[in-house]
């Protein structure tokens, strides 16, 4: 199984995906046989990420100061990495941003 | 309540485009002539917020920042003037504010907040705008709005990118440890100072913040709690997305908060963020 | 060239955020700095347009406007300070640009748009935006944009609403027209005067407005031609909707126009608006 | 037939709509046995404006300064008044503003 995802990258998370803010993904199911937030997390990591990886993630997760929403909803009230994403979804990494 | 209907009988004609609006009106007027905000921050958000919060007529208006003026500044900071550069950036933004309205209490604080003042900042005012420029900062003033239960307007500029949202609102509105636990490693904090920043964006942003303070200190309209603003200026894109509530367990602002009345102050937030709040 | 080249060397540091920043740089720095944008209106709009147009760098910066600072406008105008009261309102805005940046050149137009002289403004300058607040200078200003074929910022805000679009811009951006081809009639029109508006609305539109200027003049970013930015600041919703290209046949901006460089002066936008330019 | 409707009003044209600015309706079929932006137009002067109807309507659509976008598009690219809506999708009325 697999899902066809949005997955997009913003504040500032672009720069090391390539500078581009915004991809579709054929994203493959992972070991439950559903595809789940952790999938995208770990297909955006090996194949969209171009640059230091320990921008993007920490341990089995984001890294501190990345917020992740489905489908424009903060992931903590989905699922989390659990979440299951279907055809059409979206994924968004955020960069929280500090500057002023 | 009489004295304040008796200065906005003399301040009518200045906010009258404010009174006769049926959404806002007279009792919005009263109640913002009323409330004490306090800004953090008078750089590139801080203009525009503290601009328009004197404007709309705010009755009590604190400004803190220990910085002074700089050249690189000016191309966002507004409500600095070249004449300003190389004076207190705080003294600098109260005066303006002043020469916008005369009517309302501004107080410059040139200091930089600090766990030792932030706590009494804080409770000087009815709600707090955090126009500042690093995570030192951004946990400090959010954990002091949480222990003195203060609505926080937190805006973030970079780049070509803003965010918005309010912390601490109301019974269920998270505070920013609600959000980020755990602070990111600074080399993941880019600030304007090191990674840039295009003028308007900022402005953008402060501006939203000034408008979300108004929204809360008078009750009109629906606050951006629990949602987070997004703009791209590139894209001339901008939406708004659903957040969390408080999470059970937050250090800051749980039933169960270690961060507290009594501890704030000596909390390290230099270790727990990596970073200084001046750094670069 | 190499005269903006080593101005802009002079202005390095004034600019160093900007340069610094990756989509932005030295190369969109030189062409803001080379550019001359005009601002109709100098009140709840063009106070954030210029102010911000002015700090960002823009090399001449027009600002037209006939009317006197009034108290009134104070609460959501900040060019304007208290002090510049009874003072023209072009020259006040002028003032506070140039203390912002003593680098650029600001030119102040104390005169009404008016049909008659609307073209050779607008000609003078790159880029227009519409800081108006009445229908007959919107139609105006459209037609001399799209005979002259400068790209226009055009902001409206009322109430706690805002709207924001790019008129007249390449080969297929829509001017007003093309939206409108007919004028509402008069009392359909609010107009910030009588149906009054909340000070931050017009600051997040007007600095939304230079933003869009610095992408159209810089040629960085995705300018919003062909799409509506809607802002309802009580809810904290904004969002942005795709409109139509350019109208088959429209009278100002088709190959079949009627109103040309020629005809615009006679055109009577009294009887077409059933308004004045000063109309309450 | 019938479409459930999001109607939105904006730009002050709430004013003569209760001041409400949303409304979500089950809108009727026309003639044509389709429910179309023309049904929607009738369905919100018949059943949702409270005053005014000339400040909404001019002749069989809507008055002049008045644009109307079918899920976030302008109905001009979408066949205006003959464009046909079905369950779900949003009809938003739009005065322009001419304030500053
Ligand atoms: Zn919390
Ligand atoms: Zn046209």
């Amino acid at each position: 199984m697999a899902a066809r995802v949005k997955i997009e990258l913003s504040g500032g998370l672009e720069i090391i995906f390539g500078n581009a803010k915004e991809y579709t993904a054929q994203v493959p199911s992972g070991a439950s046989g559903k595809v789940t937030v952790l999938d995208v997390m770990l297909y955006a990591r090996d194949h969209l990420l171009t640059e230091r990886p320990e921008l993007f993630m920490k341990g089995n997760s984001v890294r501190p100061g990345i917020l992740v929403l489905v489908n424009d909803v903060d992931w903590e009230l989905t699922g989390e990495l659990q979440t299951e994403v279907a055809d059409g979804d979206s994924v968004v990494f955020i960069s929280t941003l500090h500057g002023g | 309540m009489l004295s304040e209907v008796v200065r906005l009988r003399a301040e009518i004609e200045r906010y009258s485009r404010q009174i006769v609006l049926p959404a806002f009106g007279v009792e919005a007027q009263a109640k913002l002539c009323g409330a004490a905000v306090l800004v953090v921050g008078a750089g590139g958000l801080g203009s525009p917020a503290a601009l328009y919060l004197a404007a709309a007529g705010v009755g009590r208006l604190g400004i803190v920042d220990c910085d002074a003026v700089e050249r690189s500044n000016l191309h966002r900071q507004v409500i600095h003037s070249e004449a300003a550069v190389g004076g207190h950036k705080a003294l600098s933004a109260a005066a303006a504010c002043r020469a916008v309205n005369s009517s309302i209490q501004v107080e410059a604080h040139c200091c930089r907040l600090a766990p030792g003042n932030a706590l009494e900042l804080v409770r000087g005012y009815d709600a707090v705008v955090d126009a500042s420029d690093n995570a030192f900062t951004r946990y400090l003033l959010s954990d002091a709005c949480a222990v003195a239960r203060r609505p926080l307007m937190s805006g973030a500029a970079l780049g070509t990118d803003g965010h918005l949202t309010v912390y601490c609102l109301g019974d269920d509105g998270p505070c920013h440890r609600c959000l980020f636990p755990e602070a990111p490693r600074p080399e993941a904090c880019g600030r304007c100072s090191d990674a840039g920043v295009l003028g308007p964006v900022p402005g953008i942003i402060g501006t939203l913040q000034a408008m979300e303070a108004v929204k809360v200190v008078t009750g009109v309209g629906r606050p951006l709690s629990r949602r987070l603003l997004m703009l791209d200026a590139l894209q001339g894109r901008m939406h708004t997305v659903k957040l969390r509530a408080k999470m059970v367990g937050c250090v800051a602002c749980s039933a169960a908060a270690t961060i507290t009345s009594a501890s704030l102050a000596s909390y390290d937030y230099a270790a727990f963020t990596g970073a200084q709040p001046n750094d670069a």
